[in-house]
């Protein structure tokens, strides 16, 4: 009894509640067929949005208008450079990899030096940057499809016990995550400078390190997450980052991350992943066309979010 | 103000004032918040042409009764009753019955103007030249309350001092466009003002008193209480203890009533610590005035009126020891903020996150907190300063003012820094626990840390062994030892100041 | 005499639209006429009215990710209902300012985070638009093609229809006694509550008319474009975000300013006409976007430090 | 490619701009590839004065709307587009046109009348999926549907010819329909995610782009492999080569071709010279069949789109043909 009010306390319950109704009533479209077919599925795509996610999140645990819109262009250029590295060899992997996450590393520092150099507003910043960035990516190889190494192609679209090679890699780095966020100082730091800047500072929290850290981190996630999709896709696509502009801003907050800042949890990007994935399967199942299917959407989004509502938001 | 004298009718005054009629009843009323009952059984009646003292100690439910009477909170049991009316109850309710409220924390929006602000208190603020009336309004209660105020309407609260606004809300809260207001509940009116104008708002008070208003006034400083109230009203743990004019009681029974001892003050300055180098130092002001220097182990006051510097000075002190994109490899220096909405707690966490968030470095290995160093540290805390809850992981917002402000104060002190420094940390404390952190501080300084202080009471300043007087920005007068009296502070505030 | 921090936050983004009107003139000293100035302008008016009503909900503190798909669902339906059947298309439209002001009252009662909420909506908005309009097509009101084409004496209609509106919102939110209560809200709500004002219906209030003016943004839209499509104006979502804070305003506390934020708009879509006017390679465009922006706020940046340094003396 | 030169010396002193609204993929990379090959070829033998190219940064109408009304300031003689929308730019189209510029529309054509538009049936287009399908399949089965970007007319135009396509061969049925947005990873996670509840697919049909993905997703999911009609990519086409290689799969691949804006190009260098083009012009769609796969792929760049571009000569065939 007592537990169950603590489970029901959590935020993030609800967008697995939520998860579970979704995948049922797909499932029973099929009458229980498609469970496995469907849990892979919604695996191995949702993996893909954790990872940006967990990124997100921690920009958006920063505070009001910290939000990192150049996610997506830095998807789409981590996947362009390092496939056209890599150029289909397999012994070039590791440099593909520590290529991307060294570019995500620069496109952090870039976009903390615009906030705080020219003191904009994070959001204009990322989004000016994903501009240039995006640039970047046409300029490289002006969208060309280059196939990636054949053994990282197999290892991300292979499976360990049944589980998504991709989905085990998004769990490895949730768990990181997780412990960074809920263990360390760091963690600490980045909430209490969700809260409140100012106090953060009087309490001797260093405060732009720590905000240029958590924007690196978040494009070093950005970075990995694009050199997987395009290895697992085939190659990557100039527009293959758009999709995760809105959906690793969704997924945090429907996984009841505060977004005023200073509140955060990974399990509930989890769920919130996996949902957005199944309901779009849900409603391509039962056979809704576009406009219903997006209208579909947006209510369930809200009615979630009605039901997991009443966290206290902190004004 | 201790030595303001009262006037000799008091007690006659007190006798018709209850045959008054009743301004607002409240009667048995119970609050629980969880496992807190907040108020239990509490009484309070006011009437018509008094001003009611109201006093208890941190967390004794003081606000939450304001909040009962002012409508914002309904009780779980009995009842409250306007003007002799029973069965209205709200914020609508209680504001057409004339009863406005100052409360503890600043409630301007700072975004907006000063007269803007005014519109929002006052509903029948409208029309054309609506801006034009707000604006003659609060000038004129402006003017009334603290002659020779200073400020300047058409700016934004934002650019306001701390002081400037509560005089505002207070003015804006006072003022009436057509009818004046019946009943002013004021929570705390002048922790963020000096002396000069918590005495004007006193003197205001009884002349608001004089015309038939009635106040509620709650503070901690027990000598404004007893100088200015016909009533006083001690409130323990939710309820009230004692209700009697304030012509029975004295200092020493008042704080009797709320529960505490008092302690004779055999404050021992200690010896000159002054002499080798610097432990934190500062060279004059923009430019002119006094440079500043502290020693291991002195106590330095700032004194000089609200709003002259201190607060800056102590930031800027702060943030030249502080870097901003590296932690500090041993924390050296800690802050005890003052407003502490603005700069001092994290609204979202738990009391004892609030608290182990300065000292984080030394309950951790390898940068991964240790709970249970955490939760230790914070039980050692939660009994030293006596921070009352129930739980340490119940969150912040939950205590009561003064309480957060002990949780602030546990903060700085938990660290192992040498140098402590204080912005005012003292308001909404009450009289007991104060002494109990004046201890505290003592020994500290004794074993070695320095301690900055800015305070706007005079009491404190008194504890420094060095003292630093404000004006405009720079410091202008040091005093050392017993040349620290009330007299020569208030001197070297006001005065050219003979070191400028 | 003492510059009010109102004022301040209003000549940093008017000054840079001078200096960036001023380089797209020096490089195309065509566009100094009243066509030119009408073409640079007119698919601002659009624009600024998003950017108003992004405003008015960031004025309480929240933040609209709606607005795009909203504006462009208004389009849709100007471009069909209200040409063909107007009754229906008002009727169409009420609705939709009331449904704005339902969600409103469902953030406030229910204390949700306003970006999920108008997230959730903008799939609503466009699911909706997609059923309105499955393809591109439609044909605007005559009215509003009337109104979005027409030639006043001596000043383009893209520079009145600007003024008209900064002016208007102007007042409403920073004259008026009612804008005061929206301000105040984002200011600090508590004290707008105990002051016995009733905060869900000024939150319902604001946001019925930050829905009034997205509305307008599309009917004007589709006067210009002549007809409208489900993704017309999806763009609008950041761009009116972007044209509210370089006009001066801010995430949070209820501080904004109407006429920065028409300044905002305007100096947005001269930034993109300059880049034209500078022939950049096609890889770079794109980037060049960014880039103006980044210079656009930079020069917000300069400007501002040199006012602290004029204020401080 | 590029024609020999018939020095037409009356429009060199024209300027021709290229409005786009959309550089995020690789077909548009192609496009404007082609588009610089060859009008940089006709600017250095001074057969018009400049053709530059501008292009968006999101795809959007609104934008474009302002990009054309800033190519009027400029002073350009044409305007050849790719429209964002078919209607949404009729007003700026409208005051080019009245500031006396030729308009001329391509692959995203718009309706405004005093504009050129240079059409692909898409219509036709998705129809002859299905026709292909009928004929390779007579026995028809369950199609599965991918479709691009919901409220764009393309989408709309083929999706009506595989609709009409269907009902003219009842023996196939559409058991279930996804929007791939044009992008291959968007694509593949719309199929992946309604495949497991989906009953055989004998074919899948596409608008373009997603072929692969799609296959991919039918991969991941144990399928067995459906005929998948192609959309023109280079690595479509590779992946339809190997299964052909390995056991003799077959299939279509049918795209409209990137090289079209050059075509574009060169009508309106015609018009501007004065010469008499008919407002609407047709061209064919680029086909590639099981027959013709090699060829096709030997001539298309590693990672690209299969292409043909258009020299002055073979658009003066285009325009004479539609007289
Ligand atoms: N919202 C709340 N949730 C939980 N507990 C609360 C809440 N509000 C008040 N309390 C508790 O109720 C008690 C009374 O609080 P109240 O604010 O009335 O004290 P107070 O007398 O005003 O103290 P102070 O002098 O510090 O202002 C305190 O123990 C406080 O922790
Ligand atoms: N968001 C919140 N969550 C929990 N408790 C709150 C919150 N806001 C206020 N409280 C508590 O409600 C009680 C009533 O407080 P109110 O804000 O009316 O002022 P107050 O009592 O004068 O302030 P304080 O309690 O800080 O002395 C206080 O104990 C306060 O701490
Ligand atoms: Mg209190
Ligand atoms: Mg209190």
């Amino acid at each position: 009894m007592n537990s169950a009010r603590i489970l029901f306390s959590k935020p993030w319950i609800w967008s697995f509640a939520a998860t579970v109704i979704v995948w049922v009533v797909t499932v029973l479209f099929t009458g229980g067929a498609s469970s496995l077919g469907l849990s892979q599925a919604a695996l191995t795509f949702a993996a893909f949005s954790v990872i940006v996610g967990i990124g997100q999140m921690f920009v958006i645990t920063l505070g009001p208008g910290n939000i990192d819109l150049s996610v997506p262009a830095t998807m789409t250029l981590s996947g362009t450079l390092a496939l056209k590295l890599m150029d289909v060899q397999d012994s070039m992997i590791v440099v593909g990899l520590l290529v991307s996450i060294l570019l995500g590393f620069a496109i952090g520092i870039g976009n903390y030096v615009l906030i705080k150099l020219l003191r904009i507003p994070p959001i204009i910043a990322t989004l000016s940057m994903s501009f240039i960035i995006q640039s970047t990516a046409i300029w490289t190889n002006r969208g060309l499809r280059i196939k990636p190494p054949e053994v990282l192609a197999n290892f991300t679209t292979s499976s360990l016990f049944g589980i998504p090679n991709i989905a085990i890699v998004a769990l490895i780095l949730s768990g990181i995550a997780w412990v960074l966020l809920e263990k360390t100082i760091y963690g600490r730091w980045i909430s209490a400078i969700g809260q409140s800047t100012f106090a953060a500072r009087m309490t001797g929290i260093p405060v732009d390190g720590t905000r240029l850290v958590t924007y690196i981190l978040c494009a070093i996630l950005a970075s990995i997450c694009g050199y997987l999709l395009a290895s697992f896709s085939g190659g990557a696509a100039l527009n293959m980052g758009s999709e995760y502009l809105l959906m690793s801003i969704a997924v945090v907050v429907i996984g009841g991350t505060a977004v005023a800042g200073g509140n955060s949890n990974i399990p509930g990007i989890w769920g919130a992943s996996l949902f957005m994935f199944l309901v779009v399967s849900m409603l391509n199942t039962y056979g809704f066309g576009a406009g219903f299917r997006l209208i579909l959407t947006g209510i369930i989004i809200i009615a979630v979010i009605l039901v997991a509502g009443g966290r206290r938001a902190n004004r | 103000m201790p030595g303001v004298c009262r006037t000799t009718n008091d007690v006659s005054r007190m006798n018709d004032v209850t045959a008054r009629p009743e301004v607002v009843a409240a009667r048995g009323i119970k609050v629980t918040f969880g496992a807190v009952k907040a108020l239990d059984g509490a009484d309070l009646v006011i009437h018509a042409g008094e001003c009611v003292g109201l006093v208890g100690h941190n967390g004794a439910g003081k606000s939450t009764i304001v909040n009962v009477i002012n409508g914002g909170l309904t009780p779980h049991a009995g009842d409250i009753s306007y003007g002799g009316n029973v069965g209205q109850h709200g914020i609508s309710a209680a504001r057409a019955n004339g009863v406005r409220c100052v409360f503890q924390e600043l409630s301007l929006c700072p975004n907006l103007i000063v007269n803007e602000n005014a519109r929002i208190m006052h509903a029948e603020l409208a029309g054309w030249n609506w801006r034009a009336k707000a604006l003659a309004l609060v000038e004129r209660q402006l003017r009334e309350i603290f002659p020779g105020h200073g400020i300047d309407c058409d700016s934004t609260v934002d650019d306001l001092s701390i002081a400037e606004r509560q005089m505002v809300e207070i003015a804006i809260s006072f003022a009436g466009l057509h009818d004046r207001p019946k009943l002013v509940i004021l929570d705390e009116p002048t922790s963020s003002l000096d002396a000069g104008l918590a005495a004007q708002l006193m003197a205001y008070i009884r002349r608001f008193v004089g015309e038939g208003g009635s106040v509620l006034l709650i503070s901690h400083i027990l000598g404004e209480i007893l100088s200015t109230s016909d009533r006083i009203v001690v409130m323990k743990d939710g309820r009230v203890v004692a209700d009697r004019p304030a012509s029975e009681f004295s200092t020493r029974t008042l704080v009797e009533a709320m529960g505490n001892v008092v302690r004779e003050k055999e404050w021992l300055r200690s010896s000159d610590k002054r002499g080798g180098t610097a432990a934190l130092s500062m060279p004059a002001r923009r430019g002119h005035g006094l440079p500043f220097e502290a020693h291991r182990g002195e106590m330095i006051g700032l004194a000089g009126l609200g709003g002259h510097g201190q607060t800056e000075m102590l930031l800027d002190l702060y943030l030249s020891r502080n870097g901003n994109w590296w932690p500090a490899r041993k924390g050296e220096i800690a802050f005890v903020a003052g407003d502490r909405s603005l700069n001092g707690t994290f609204p979202l966490w738990s009391i004892l996150n609030n608290l182990s968030i300065a000292s984080l470095g030394n309950l951790s290995s390898r940068s991964i907190v240790d709970q249970g160093r955490e939760t230790s540290l914070g039980d050692g805390w939660k009994k030293r300063i006596e921070i009352r809850t129930p739980d340490m992981e119940n969150r912040i917002l939950s205590l009561s003012g003064g309480n957060q402000q002990k949780v602030l104060f546990a903060r700085a002190l938990a660290t192992t820094a040498g140098i402590v420094l204080m912005d005012d940390p003292m308001r909404g404390v009450d009289v007991g626990t104060k002494q109990e952190v004046y201890e505290i501080l003592r020994s500290e300084a004794a074993n070695g840390r320095t301690f900055i202080w800015y305070s706007t009471e005079m009491d404190e300043i008194r504890l420094c062994d060095r003292v630093y007087v404000f004006r405009e920005g720079s410091i202008v007068a040091e005093l050392v030892g017993n040349e620290i009296t009330e007299q020569n502070v208030l001197a070297a505030s006001f005065s050219g100041g003979e070191a400028a | 005499m003492k510059i009010s921090s109102g004022t301040i936050r209003l000549i940093i983004p008017a000054a840079s639209l001078a200096l960036l009107l001023a380089a797209v003139f020096y490089m195309q000293p065509r566009a100094m006429s009243y066509t030119g100035l009408n073409l640079l302008f007119n698919l601002a008016v659009p624009i600024a009215l998003a950017t108003v009503a992004q405003m008015l909900i960031m004025a309480v503190n929240d933040l609209d990710l709606s607005m795009g798909t909203f504006v462009s669902f208004c389009a849709c339906v100007a471009a069909t209902f209200l040409q063909s059947s107007p009754a229906i298309g008002v009727l169409i439209l009420l609705g939709a300012i009331a449904a704005y002001a339902a969600i409103g009252v469902v953030i406030h009662i229910r204390e949700l985070p306003s970006i999920v909420v108008t997230l959730g909506m903008s799939f609503v908005w466009g699911g909706l638009a997609v059923l309105i309009l499955p393809s591109p097509g439609g044909e605007a009101p005559g009215w509003t093609r009337w109104l979005m084409t027409s030639r006043p004496p001596f000043v383009p209609m893209a520079i009145v229809a600007s003024v008209v509106i900064a002016v208007v919102t102007h007042f409403l939110i920073m004259r008026s006694s009612v804008g005061v209560l929206i301000r105040g809200v984002g200011g600090n709500v508590r004290s707008v509550e105990r002051a016995g004002w009733s905060v869900i219906r000024i939150r319902a209030g604001t946001y019925a008319l930050a829905g009034f003016f997205a509305v307008l943004s599309g009917i004007a839209l589709v006067g210009l474009t002549t007809s409208a499509d489900a993704n017309i104006a999806l763009r609008y979502t950041l761009l009116s975000i972007a044209g509210v804070i370089l006009g001066g305003g801010e995430f949070v506390g209820g501080k904004v300013s109407p006429i920065g934020a028409v300044i905002g708009a305007l100096t947005l879509t001269l930034a993109g006409s300059f880049l034209s006017f500078m022939r950049i390679s096609p890889d770079w465009q794109i980037g060049a976007q960014g880039a103006i922006l980044i210079v656009v706020l930079a020069l917000r940046l300069f400007l501002n430090r040199l006012e602290k340094r004029e204020k401080s003396r | 490619v590029a024609g020999p030169v018939s020095a037409l010396a009356d429009t060199s002193g024209k300027k021709i701009a290229l409005s786009n609204n959309y550089a995020g993929n690789s077909w548009r990379q192609a496009m404007l590839t082609s588009w610089d090959k060859i009008t940089k070829d006709a600017v250095s033998k001074k057969i018009v004065a400049a053709a530059d190219p501008f292009t968006t940064a999101e795809n959007q109408a609104t934008e474009q709307a302002a990009q054309i009304q800033n190519m009027i300031l400029q002073g350009y003689d044409a305007i050849v587009i790719n429209a964002a929308s078919p209607t949404a730019l009729n007003g700026a189209i409208k005051e080019a046109c009245s500031a006396g510029i030729t308009v001329v529309s391509f692959d995203g054509i718009v309706t405004e009348p005093c504009a050129w538009r240079i059409a692909v049936d898409f219509k036709a287009m998705g129809e002859s999926q299905v026709e292909y399908l009928a004929k390779k399949m007579p026995k028809g089965g369950n199609l599965l549907e991918i479709r691009g970007l919901a409220g764009v007319s393309v989408d709309d135009e083929i999706h009506a010819g595989i609709q009409a396509g269907v009902q003219k061969n009842p023996q196939f049925k559409v058991v279930g329909a996804v929007n791939g947005d044009w992008a291959q990873d968007v694509a593949q996670r719309a199929v992946a995610g309604i495949l497991p509840s989906l009953p055989e697919i004998a074919a899948v049909v596409t608008q373009g782009g997603d072929g692969y993905g799609a296959a991919q997703a039918f991969a991941a999911a144990k399928r067995p492999t459906p005929t998948i009609v192609m959309g023109n990519r280079e690595d479509e086409l590779v992946w339809w080569k190997s299964q052909k290689d390995k056991d003799g799969y077959e299939t279509m691949s049918v795209s409209i071709a990137p090289g079209v804006s050059t075509l574009a190009f060169w009508v309106a260098q015609q018009i501007l010279d004065g010469k008499q083009v008919k407002k609407d012009l047709v061209v064919p769609f680029l086909r590639i069949d099981q027959a013709n796969l090699e060829t096709n792929l030997a001539g298309t760049q590693k990672g690209g789109v299969a292409n043909v571009e258009y020299s002055l000569e073979d658009a003066q065939k285009v325009i004479s043909s539609t007289k």
